[in-house]
């Protein structure tokens, strides 16, 4: 048995699941009760759950992050919801100077099962100050797991591992994916994802096209655009960011002897660069061309659509990527 | 803590100006009405994307306040400065350009609504990160006063920007070194949906102030009389002690936070009850009254507003688009061009 | 606005309590002193590293406070905690073992000296992030208040750590959801080498609890008798209301801010005299006044801590280096154990 | 005519010349002031000065920070003196949200003409919280520059250009390198530094060592040691961080057609990886061996000294490195 959810109806129904099958569970971050969450992924919830366990926060970055850490380790399961990526740099030192650090710094007295959940990445006319993508810069800071659910399924799937992690992990969901939507098993333990490994979400021979979030769709169609055109890519959906599922794209990469990597991150010192990095240190001999990627241009996000699109990667960008490595 | 959600009674009183100077800022407070209605229709229809934060309700607040500085003046903005844009001097053209995303815009389309700037009448921005523009009015006023020039820099932002730390540490700079800010509250009860006795433990805004030793002045945000003249009196302040004043405007927000907000964390009949006291149809019937305005003279300011209006969709409808050519232009500054 | 930096009349009157449970403070004040004086030997002679800061002339602020706390309540406190670790009862070898850096020490070395933590004792660290342990009290009461626990969270943080946006917005999440957290202000009158006046233009810190309309007390921090009642008092407020509570403790840091500083900022003169305030030499003379403390009491109490420290150096001596195959211990929670 | 100065100095008489040649020019920052600065760059200045130039702030560094951005809007040229990267987190979103996009936001009707300093880096025992190495971060954002002076003749020379540079400038101060002593030309115009471009510390034929900051004495240490086993090390010292000098990487490494990249930024994300993939991009078919590198380990940094030293880049572990690549 099936059913058909979208992204927001699967990522709603796994806090909901969190939050009747666990009393440590409560969700906080500005607008999550009253409003009913900014992009309505808790619409309901405050009815459900009451206001101490659906918690409105002021607007204060950094010190409900921080609460939330804090609440953590007084033996809560917080999910903090940082309404944007653009609003959790006010929030970093909390998530980087405590969370990510703290297990550390206490010499394996404390662990912090905190989980964070912030929407990223463009493609809404938000503009400069709205359309960061800096998953990237979360994946360079040892001690938190970053997760991309790209998927139905994994938007359903990854916050109970997420949750059940002790350690503090951070996901992005862009906001493209909000109103996409897929089929989902009906089963609850159909429903578990691995959040250790990526996975590949079309098999092909001739390049491997890594991506994650928002540019997975983009690198599908991209699939099959190239498909029409007798080149068979893989597309491999990193969604575990940190840390990096190595082997798979080493696999993948293997395979195919090509590869493209399409983040949409500004290109210099994007999670793609890293990707690169590996495929470097781990499979340069296999390759047959160099690695190719596909970023967001090194300009701040621009609000006319017509250059918006052109800031971003596209599945056109893609196709030619993939061309040029054929050439 | 409970804070009265209930509107007071509407303005009323008499209105101690001319009435030339009166009717100019009711036709202000109509063009920021006329024009952000027709930008709602135009975000209906596809025109106007993205984030659209509307005034509407509030206009007494920005008219009132803006007409008390001067042309010298540095004006900070939050991303809901459509009426700070216009009021202070920006063509309604180049802002619904900018809207449409077009070349013809103050930003050649790549700011949109949130991020009106114009160097030629010190709007510096438009900020969509909610107390984003506290720190930067503190280094405009440390700037003039480090250069002894008179200016001031008054910043707008919401009493949900109260709570974030970026206000804490600027007023506290500001104070402390004595600079010639004017931090302008536009306290709407609300900061998206959350209303302020959730947001903060002390509703009182103006109890803030001596936090940091300022002096603190109130004013119905409802009534333009009373923000024009507890502005001047703040601008006054700051000007002659070269220090900062906080001001907090009692105001509300008739329209949804975006385009985006059903609006479920508040009663409609809240809502029409603060509407009673819209700054627009207040204020020209006490202008009514003391005969200072005649419904002629009103209806021709509204038909010059939506004519303004219409105009300025015109120019934006006509607009070009920036060359995708040009998509990297303006990341950094060109070669040889001063800042 | 210029502040007083001159030290009031050393603290007297009588002690209100049994000569046991005074000399027991007197005692831990002591251990304080002792511990750190040798700390500043071993700093010299590069036994100890990285960062070193000295709670010297402070000792009655953490006693005093942390005698008035249960056991069951969490602390936070700063990169200047050594003080508030062993009165919280973390043994002073593992103190000193992880200052060498030693396997022994409650961080297996890892962490140093602005990194003391005990799950034993509730002690959530030291933090070298000025204001960064704010929130997290914020957050362990807010654990408290959901898990209908009668614990309270006490944070210790500095008067430099109150311009930071950390603390605004702590202060008012606590209140606003009347959170059982003591905020408990080490005002030692300088933050590195800037005076309170010159980072905060008010300088009355306890005017501030009243913007996030919290209960504000204040205590002569070289006093432990004023520390310890006033804390009491704002314990049991706090226990009761479960809401928390500002307290300012007015103290003096008799050494440099770290072993780097070379203090320029403040006279000599000024420390003398703050000097002849100090809260072990004071007290003693108090509880020897009112008969409650003998000389050979005393010396037997200092040569216990001086045995106590020597012993702690022993055993950081004796210590051992956590295997640098382990380097990346610690990172995650290994697979399995409960958080 | 040449004299010895120490790092600090050279930074130090680069300010004192800044702030008496144009009055536009003001420090600000913690302890700037009275205390002397942090790490005694601008003992003195107070006095000859005054407390309105040499501006000490409280404990706010968004504040103060997003304070100097508006003096910079307002006409004036701040430097704006962060004590450490690691409490540049709390100022993060002035600098990337505000006076990164200023420019762009506004249609290039404003600039923002702003400095700002921070120590990066460990290796002196401060543990987790204070020796992050996050400059890759910082390279991520369009409009802004990021320079990493790691020489004596840079530390001299790149704060006047970066003072004239009409948009936002970062320069990070590797802490390890105040008490390194080196020789300068007497005039000034000898002073003067291109931050626009890498520049080779030695030459050499067989591999390319590519670095940056703290990282270039470890990488010259290296450089050494190969010579003496016969390897001929090319150093290339980033310098300018962003805009990445991709030609400098291209040249050094498509002669050496071997290289190791050093980088004291974690390992995953690092720009580290950014560069490596520009090697990918541009000079793949050049390369005789996959690019290796070396990188702090993914693990914040510990305290104890054998433990810090063992996370850190260390000219045995580049040593070992580009032996790697002739095995
Ligand atoms: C730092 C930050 N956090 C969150 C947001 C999302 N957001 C935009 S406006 C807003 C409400 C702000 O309320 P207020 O300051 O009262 O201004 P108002 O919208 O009422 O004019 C929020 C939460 C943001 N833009 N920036
Ligand atoms: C966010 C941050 N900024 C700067 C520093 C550097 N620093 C460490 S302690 C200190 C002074 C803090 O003063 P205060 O809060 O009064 O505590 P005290 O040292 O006097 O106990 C400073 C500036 C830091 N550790 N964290
Ligand atoms: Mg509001
Ligand atoms: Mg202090």
């Amino acid at each position: 048995m099936s059913r058909t959810l979208s992204y927001r109806e699967a990522m709603r129904e796994a806090m909901h699941e969190a939050l009747a099958n666990d009393p440590r569970v409560f969700l906080m971050g500005e607008d999550v009760g009253r409003y009913g969450g900014t992009y309505a992924f808790s619409k309901g919830f405050l009815d459900e759950f009451g206001p101490e366990r659906i918690r409105d926060t002021p607007l204060s970055e950094l010190g409900f992050v921080g609460a939330a850490i804090g609440a953590a380790l007084g033996g809560m399961r917080p999910i903090v919801e940082v309404m944007t990526v653009n609003f959790s740099l006010l929030a970093l030192d909390q998530i980087v100077n405590t969370a990510a650090l703290y297990r550390h710094m206490s010499g394996g007295q404390f662990s912090v099962p905190l989980v964070v959940r912030m929407t990223t990445g463009a493609g809404r006319q938000l503009a400069a100050q709205h359309s960061h993508s800096l998953e990237g810069w979360y994946a360079h800071i040892p001690g938190i797991k970053v997760l991309a659910p790209a998927t139905i399924e994994d938007a359903r799937g990854m916050l109970a591992p997420a949750l059940a992690d002790p350690d503090p992990v951070v996901i992005f969901e862009h906001a493209g994916l909000f109103n996409m939507e897929g089929d989902l098993p009906d089963t609850r333990d159909d429903l578990m994802v691995d959040i250790r490994s990526a996975k590949v979400r079309r098999i092909g021979t001739d390049v491997a096209i890594i991506t994650h979030g928002g540019s997975l769709s983009k690198a599908l169609a991209a699939a099959g655009q190239l498909a029409a055109e007798g080149i068979s890519a893989e597309v491999v959906d990193l969604r575990v960011l940190r840390p990096l599922d190595t082997a798979a794209i080493v696999a993948a990469v293997a395979k195919c002897r090509r590869a493209v990597v399409v983040d949409e991150g500004w290109k210099s010192g994007s999670l793609a660069a890293e990707v690169m990095a590996r495929i470097m240190e781990n499979v340069f001999y296999e390759l047959d061309a160099p690695v190719a990627r596909v970023c967001s241009e090194e300009v701040p996000i621009p609000y006319a659509k017509h250059l918006e699109d052109a800031a971003l990667p596209q599945p056109e960008k893609i196709v030619a990527a993939v061309k040029g490595l054929f050439a | 803590m409970n804070i009265d959600h209930h509107a007071p009674p509407p303005p009323a009183g008499p209105v101690p100006w001319q009435s030339d100077f009166a009717v100019g800022l009711l036709a202000d407070m109509v063009r920021i009405r006329r024009m952000e209605e027709k930008s709602a229709e135009l975000y209906g229809a596809g025109k106007i994307r993205g984030f659209l934060h509307l005034y509407i309700g509030e206009e007494a607040v920005a008219v009132g306040a803006l007409h008390a500085l001067s042309v010298e003046d540095n004006i900070v903005a939050t991303y809901r400065e459509h009426a700070h844009a216009l009021v202070r001097g920006m063509a309604m053209s180049t802002i619904m350009a900018e809207m449409y995303g077009r070349r013809e815009g103050c930003a050649h389309g790549r700011g949109g609504s949130m991020h009106l700037f114009d160097k030629a009448t010190r709007l510096f921005g438009g900020n969509a990160i909610v107390g984003g523009g506290l720190p930067l009015a503190v280094g405009l006023a440390l700037a003039a006063k480090m250069q002894n020039e008179n200016r001031i820099a008054a910043c707008f932002f919401g009493d949900g920007a109260v709570a974030e730390g970026a206000f804490h540490e600027s007023l506290n700079l500001a104070a402390l070194w004595k600079l010639p800010v004017l931090f302008c509250c536009e306290n709407n009860l609300y900061g998206m949906g959350t209303a302020l006795e959730r947001s903060e433990s002390q509703t009182d805004l103006c109890v803030k102030a001596a936090s940091y030793n300022m002096p603190a002045l109130r004013a119905d945000g409802m009534d333009i009389v009373a923000v024009h003249e507890t502005t001047k009196q703040a601008v006054q302040r700051v000007r002659e002690s070269r220090g900062p004043v906080f001001v907090e405007y009692q105001t509300y927000r008739f329209r949804a936070h975006s385009m985006f907000d059903a609006e479920l964390y508040r009663p409609k009949a809240e809502v029409e009850e603060w509407k009673t006291r819209g700054p627009i149809h207040t204020f020209s019937a006490r202008l009514k009254a003391e005969g200072k305005l005649t419904e002629e003279q009103f209806l021709a300011l509204d038909a010059a507003a939506n004519a303004e209006v219409a105009d300025a969709v015109a120019f934006a409808e006509a607009g070009t688009w920036e060359p995708v050519e040009d998509l990297l232009k303006d990341v950094h500054t060109p070669e040889g061009v001063a800042p």
